[in-house]
């Protein structure tokens, strides 16, 4: 319930300094090259050290850090909610664009233009994201859903020679039919309520039309769960994933997903009442895990199988806070964090073995452990984490996940997930296998990380060991963070409290 | 019927008329540069849609200009024969970002017709399955 | 069968839609937070225009996202279409192939620095009457527009709209950071109201408009340029195609 | 500090050193593994603590180390069997490229069994159990070679569908119980229903069953333990599917004895008795011996699957004793198969010839062993078979009892089928080079086969520990005798009797031999014989090595012609088909897309009214 004003660290700063330096990066590109690659780098560093430190006051004192923008309370003004919940997933993001940027830290070393276009794309879909997790203003989370929309569309045909200009249609298309549902579910909140803040809404939620009410829920649960990946809203999702730059994958795996998924939970959780809209992520988070899960199998390239598998990993999510109990929720967060974090690491190494190979066949990257050991390895970490093998962080949310599932005695559903695990462990084996076992088709050059990428990926591996050994490192803030997400209550007071 | 109804149908009407078929040439035309104009068309929808919400009857612009301030005296008798200037913030909003997708949905039209020289979604089919 | 199934369902979702907004009474008063707005533009901000004082003040950080959105699309284009300056410069010549009539021509002489004086007004006046810096900044680009049309010579160096957008950006963030500098909030106005209806009133608010007015004319025309080099793209793909096998 | 720790430490520790003292240099790797192979093993014996229990807050869960005597045996057995399978590793890994990533991976799925033994609660358990499966799956996909990656999927989906099956009895028992506690959960099970019994039992017996390579469970088996080195196959087949032993034996007898659902665990004995029929006949008609030795593991856990499944104290008294002797020697004739395979190049038995006179330490051993392995007196694989036979007749399983004889008899077969298809037969040119294996290879395995010896004549050694670990499991006053076998008819054998007169037989029979062949001897060769007054030439080839059991093999076609891993396959291609049709709903076509969004739109609409 503290406004922070502390001149050094205060949540505006996610959305501000981005913005800041992407307004200035053209500038400092005319001054000496190298900046638009080192600036970026600090400011990420930056926002992730205080992310953290923001993190750790939040989960010592109990109290939110919320601040008001342009100097008014909410209702009247916008503000930022760093709770617990909010605050662990805006540090989740954080922390994973200081690595996408140390990872691309060497591209496009060449074009300055080009790369100059990336950092600044990469800039603001980061600050977009952020800012959709952290905005306290319905109508401002569209604002920010719109920023990361965009510079996704770029990044997705941001390479010239692939088919990115298709995905990104696609995804411009469906994501138009999103921000159109969005906003038409919001003017009809805004007609009932006159009001556009989330806590106000919660509020006086019961005091709109149940008509209205409805339909303005299922206009949002649209146009959300187009941004979160939901079947059979994700066609443009596979096509993105595949055809944007590598590490772009990561970004919208760890990045712009969670935006859409957080902005769905929030939709559900806080601001509409309905005890249906948990039945409705439950069948729409198994759709989505079987249907991802299993087309994942049949896939010939790499990216896109990741893609898929990205989405099905959704869909678990979606079940995952779709029970309402604290484990479910419990289990849902730390599997987004899972997600961030694994497949962030396998869109990392994945990259580097499709980049070396002429289609991005799954076929042709064999033998290519021979050529990039580490990569390789990376990948295969990466396998096992998602695979959920201990000791590696994998294992601790599907088990999370699973003792939700069976407080509520689900032994069926148990049993579902667990089938497409499986289904996930035959499609991923198989490319570990394609990657070690067979002969190399041919001589290649292959182009190895260089050591920034290396760097970031050791990082990453690194985290999500460190995690699969020791669980309580996130453990607690993981469950602050649910009881934070539960409790509708304590957000609204403490939005208005300030 | 009163005047107010028949306002509300037209208006609720054309707007909502406006997005369909917006939708529309979306999901049917096959011409690239039609699919963007039916996203443009849509969003002006969707802008109608929320100025005439914003609309209060018989007032007026929420601007306290020195005639307005003349007409009331009071900044609170001024506020009371106002409309609602919220709506009107958000369309301005709106409608930048509907402006920005379509910069970059017409990018990437002239992007696909380099590539593939043609502009009928049906034959931009690369990706699938 | 497509268009069979597609106006079905769209018949169903906009009948279902008007019944919805049809429960919305038409013109009603339903303001809550709105009446705060109106009543406190212009006594606290000392702004004329309320929709100005949302947009630059109370919403300000909307604006904020809005104006990347406009940043974020011509860098997109930019990075979409990979114009390349060299071959720009190179074949800026072609543009000179079709001649715009001596009309237009002389008329943009007369009209052009009208327009952009217009479009200052605009933006100046933004908290004062109807516009601000986003209409302003449209009529600016709409000069440039006319110039573009009308002399095909006419090019714009890409160097200064880079600088303006840039400067102009960094000015509306910066007065934000200002804001928390002076331990108020982020975008809080830290400048004297002023007297309502007076050109130098509203605090910071005509400073941002001013600045979201450079930026937008500054990024429109950019945008403009962009797609205007499209039309020299015939020739310019296949020095495209030429130079991606050299490389 | 606590020793339970120490232990795991030492293994997973020394693992990790391991992996970065091979990349130093070859010798500093073998010795270090040698070293920690001993250690650990010493340490265990000697200097474990049993009674220290060892409790870790992780993770909002209280993850337990404890052991009892039921798990002390296992442990015993890999204790044995580690430091002997690390000497044998040396030489047999000769030549072999990163080494220190095998045995990086050796020592984590030692230290992972052991971990299992140690649990003392699911958790523990389940997480012990997938490090052992991963390093092991690593260890079966090693080679690199042609197979591979299949045997490999194969092995992994198997353990998959076992650990998720684990995982998902877990799961429940953490639930219901609220405790994760191995010793609460069978103390409270009683309490609960029988619809929960029965699930969670058959979900661990499913999961411990594909360790234990239950038959329909056993697919990955065959393949997997002759794919692997040799050197870890005799962990693989000796230990670590004693793990899935071990977990039958926790949930079997706890069901059968504290819950009183007796069918569980006549169910079970039944999938052991069928086990073991049919894998020993698959094991009979094998061309490898690497796959015979597979199949004969999948059926010697079959019996003594049968016999946790009984759960008389009889029975599991000579289960746990068949899993340890079938530990011993199922470990010494893979690391013969090994040795041979290393000294000979194949283990093909229509390329191998008489390797008797080149290895004959290498045979003595694996002699042995198949004497243990056949059950024949007066080694210990007869004691095992007597009590375990003893156990069914006397409570009334004939039927079961039919089977394992039938098992049992054919077992004789492949073992000898074994034996002169490596050992025996005519000599050839082409092993002519052949020479005993390395001392490292040979003493593990002569050290093994000393131990059955001793252990046919005293079992009594075994039997100590073994009653103890059954007081575990609730089965108390088991009474035992140093070398004689009672049974429940008041009959008794004394094994030293039997083995003292078998020996005085033997040596009978040696001298006479001996002096007979002195007095008239000749030397020849194999190839020195006549055939209808004919000699053969030298190319002539009078091995029998193809279709060795053909008419056996004719009788029982109707067994033979059924298999369960097409049924396998055709559910997996049928899922993959499945979804290779599903796939197209992603058209490619940005409208569809779009209709899709529209068709959510108007199906929530539609639903409207129910969503409150």
């Amino acid at each position: 319930m503290v406004a922070t004003n502390h001149i050094l660290v205060t949540p505006i700063y996610f959305i501000a300094l981005p913005l800041f330096f992407a307004f200035l990066l053209p500038l400092l590109g005319k001054i000496y090259k190298s900046f638009i690659r080192i600036v970026p780098g600090l400011m990420f560093a930056y926002l992730a050290w205080m992310a953290v430190v923001l993190l750790l006051y939040v989960y010592k004192t109990g109290n939110p850090v919320i601040v008001k923008i342009a100097g008014w309370a909410p209702p009247i003004g916008i503000d930022l909610v760093f709770d617990q919940f909010t605050g662990f997933i805006a540090t989740v993001i954080a922390i994973l664009g200081f690595l996408v940027w140390m990872y691309s830290y060497l591209f496009k070393k060449v074009e300055f233009d080009n790369a100059l276009k990336y950092f600044l794309l990469l800039m603001l879909i980061y600050a977009g994201s952020i800012g959709v997790v952290i905005t306290g203003d319905l109508f401002n989370q569209f604002v920010f859903l719109e920023i990361t929309g965009i510079s996704a569309y770029a990044l997705t045909a941001f390479y010239r020679g692939r088919d990115g200009a298709e995905a990104a249609f696609k995804y411009l298309l469906i994501g138009s039919f999103a921000s159109t549902f969005v906003l038409l579910g919001i003017l009809l909140i805004y007609t009932q309520l006159g009001t556009l803040n989330m806590a106000d809404i919660a509020r006086n939620i019961d005091k709109m039309d149940p008509t209205i009410k409805v339909i303005a829920f299922i206009l949002l649960f649209t146009g959300f769960g187009i941004e979160a990946e939901m079947f059979p809203l994700n066609g443009w999702a596979p096509d993105a994933y595949s055809q944007s730059p590598g590490p772009i994958g990561a970004v919208f795996a760890s990045m712009t997903s969670k935006a859409g998924l957080y902005a769905l939970i929030r939709l559900s959780f806080t601001i509409f009442d309905f005890s249906s809209a948990n039945e409705l992520l439950f069948i729409m988070g198994i759709l989505t895990l079987v249907f991802a899960e299993g087309i994942a199998l049949r896939q010939e390239k790499i990216k896109r199988m990741l893609a898929y598998s990205s989405i099905g990993q959704i869909g678990l999510i979606m079940i995952a806070f779709s029970f309402n109990t604290y484990l479910g929720v419990f289990a849902g967060i730390f599997l987004m964090l899972n997600h961030a974090l694994v497949k962030s690491l396998l869109f990392f190494s994945a990259s580097f073995l499709a980049y070396n190979s002429p289609h991005k066949y799954i076929k042709d990257i064999q033998g290519f452990a021979r050529y990039m050991p580490v990569t390789a390895l990376m990948f295969g970490i990466g396998v096992f984490a998602i695979i959920g093998f201990p000791p590696f962080s994998g294992f601790w949310s599907k088990f999370y996940l699973l003792s939700a599932m069976a407080e509520k005695n689900f032994v069926i559903l148990i049993i579902l997930v667990l089938s497409v695990s499986l289904i996930e462990l035959v499609y991923y084996f198989r490319v570990l296998h394609k990657l070690y076992f067979a002969e190399p088709t041919g001589e290649y050059q292959p182009h190895t990380p260089r050591w920034n990428a290396m760097l970031a990926m050791v990082l990453l591996a690194l985290i999500i060991i460190a995690i699969g050994v020791y669980p309580d490192l996130v453990t607690g803030f993981i469950g602050k963070a649910a009881h934070a997400i539960m409790d509708k209550t304590t957000y609204i007071n403490s939005v208005f409290s300030i | 019927m009163s005047n107010l109804q028949i306002l509300q149908i037209t208006f609720y009407g054309a707007a909502i008329l406006l997005i369909a078929i917006g939708l529309y040439a979306v999901v049917t035309k096959r011409n690239l540069i039609k699919i963007v104009l039916g996203l443009s068309i849509m969003d002006s929808g969707v802008n109608l849609l929320f100025i005439t919400v914003g609309y209060i009857s018989h007032k007026t612009a929420p601007i306290f200009s020195p005639s307005v301030m003349a007409k009331y005296k009071t900044i609170h008798a001024a506020a009371q024969a106002m409309v609602d200037p919220v709506p009107q913030a958000l369309v301005l909003t709106a409608i930048v970002i509907g402006f920005g997708v379509t910069a970059v949905a017409l990018a990437l039209v002239v992007r696909l017709y380099r590539h593939h020289n043609t502009t009928n979604i049906d034959e931009i089919r690369n990706l699938k399955w | 069968m497509k268009k069979a199934i597609a106006i079905i369902l769209l018949a169903f979702i906009a009948v279902e839609l008007f019944v919805v907004f049809y429960k919305i009474p038409f013109g009603a008063d339903r303001m809550n937070v709105a009446r705060f707005y109106l009543e406190n533009s212009p006594k606290k901000l000392g702004v004329a225009n309320a929709v100005t004082a949302i947009v630059v003040n109370f919403r300000g950080f909307d604006t904020l996202g809005e104006v990347t959105v406009l940043f974020l699309a011509s860098t997109a284009l930019g990075s979409i279409l990979f114009r390349r300056r060299e071959i720009h410069t190179r074949l800026s010549h072609l543009r000179t192939s079709v001649e715009a009539s001596v009309i237009v021509r002389i008329a943009g002489r007369f009209l052009v620095p009208l327009i952009i004086l217009l479009g200052a007004y605009v933006f100046i006046h933004g908290h004062l009457t109807p516009g601000g810096g986003f209409q302003g900044g449209v009529i600016i680009a709409t000069g440039f527009l006319f110039l573009l049309l009308a002399y095909r010579k006419f090019t714009i160096e890409h160097r200064t709209i880079t600088f303006v957008e840039s400067l102009a950006g960094i000015t509306f963030a910066g007065i934000g950071l200002i804001g928390i500098f002076l331990g108020k909030t982020f975008l809080e106005n830290f400048l004297p109201a002023g007297k309502l209806n007076d050109l130098l009133s509203g605090g910071i608010i005509p400073l941002i408009y001013i600045a979201i007015g450079f930026k937008v004319a500054a990024e429109l025309t950019g945008i403009l340029d962009t797609v205007l080099s499209i039309s020299i793209d015939v020739k310019q793909k296949e020095i495209e195609s030429q130079t991606e096998k050299n490389e | 500090m606590n020793t339970l720790v120490v232990l795991l430490l030492i293994l997973f520790g020394g693992g990790i050193i391991a992996y970065f003292a091979y990349n130093i240099h070859k010798i500093v790797g073998d010795i270090w593994l040698v070293l920690v192979g001993f250690a650990a093993s010493i340490y265990y014996i000697g200097y474990l603590d049993v009674s220290q229990v060892l409790n870790i807050h992780l993770a909002g869960f209280v993850l337990t180390l404890a052991l009892n005597s039921f798990s002390w045996i296992f442990g015993l057995l890999i204790a044995v069997l580690l430091p002997l399978v690390a000497l044998y590793s040396i030489p047999y890994m000769k030549g072999q490229d990163r080494l220190g990533w095998f045995y990086m991976l050796f020592l984590f799925s030692v230290g992972g069994m052991y971990g299992i033994l140690m649990a003392g609660d699911w958790l523990t358990l389940f997480i012990f159990w997938e490090i052992m499966t991963w390093s092991s799956y690593l260890i079966v996909i090693y080679r690199r070679s042609e197979d591979a990656p299949r045997v490999g999927l194969k092995y992994l989906i198997f353990s998959a569908i076992g650990a998720y099956s684990l995982l998902t009895a877990i799961v429940l028992i953490g639930a219901n119980v609220h405790s994760l506690s191995i010793s609460k959960f069978f103390e409270v099970l009683p309490m609960h229903s029988l619809g929960f019994k029965v699930l969670v039992g058959s979900l661990m017996l499913i999961g411990f069953g594909v360790k234990a390579a239950v038959m329909p469970l056993h697919v990955w088996a065959p393949d997997a333990y002759s794919t692997t080195p040799m050197n870890y196959t005799s962990m693989f087949s000796g230990a670590l599917s004693k793990m899935g032993i071990y977990g039958i034996g926790l949930i079997v007898i706890n069901l059968y004895y504290h819950s009183g659902i007796s069918l569980a665990g006549e169910i079970v004995a039944w999938f052991g008795a069928i086990t073991a029929v049919l894998a020993t006949y698959y094991a009979l008609i094998q061309k490898d011996a690497k796959r015979l030795m597979a199949w004969s593991s999948v059926a010697q856990l079959g019996y003594i699957v049968a016999g946790l499944g009984i759960g008389t104290k009889l029975s599991v008294f000579a289960g746990i004793y068949l899993a340890v002797l079938h530990g011993l020697f199922k470990a010494n004739l893979f690391m013969a198969i090994g040795a041979v395979e290393r000294q000979a190049g194949t283990t093909n038995f229509s390329e191998l010839r008489a390797l008797i006179r080149k290895m004959p330490w290498t045979f003595f051993s694996a002699l042995i062993s198949v004497i243990v392995l056949a059950g024949i007196p007066p080694l210990s694989g007869f004691v095992g078979k007597w009590m375990l036979y003893e156990s069914m007749i006397t409570s009334g399983h004939y039927v079961i009892v039919v089977f394992l004889f039938l098992a049992s008899v054919a077992g004789f077969l492949y073992a000898f089928r074994f034996l002169f298809g490596v050992f025996l037969g005519q000599e050839e040119k082409e092993f002519e080079h052949v020479k005993e294996a390395n001392p490292f290879m040979t003493v593990p395995m002569l050290l093994i086969a000393l131990f059955l010896i001793v252990l046919g004549t005293f079992p009594g050694i075994m039997f100590k520990y073994i009653a103890r670990s059954m007081a575990d499991l609730g089965f108390y006053g088991v009474t035992y005798k140093m070398s004689v076998l009672t049974n429940d008819w008041g009959q008794s054998i004394n094994m030293q009797y039997i083995a003292a007169s078998l020996v005085i037989v033997f040596v009978l029979f040696l001298i006479v031999l001996t002096w007979v062949a002195y007095k008239n001897s000749r030397n020849v060769t194999t190839k020195d014989i006549h055939t209808s007054g004919e000699p053969p030439s030298e190319e002539d080839n009078y091995h029998f090595s193809e279709n060795f059991y053909r008419p056996f093999q004719r009788a029982f076609a109707f067994v033979y012609k059924y298999a369960i891993t097409p049924v396998y396959n055709e559910f997996a291609r049928g899922i993959e088909d499945f979804f290779q049709y599903v796939r197209r709903l992603y058209t490619g076509n940005a409208q569809t897309y779009a209709l899709y969004v529209l068709l959510f739109l108007a199906i929530l609409f539609l639903i409207a009214k129910n969503i409150h």
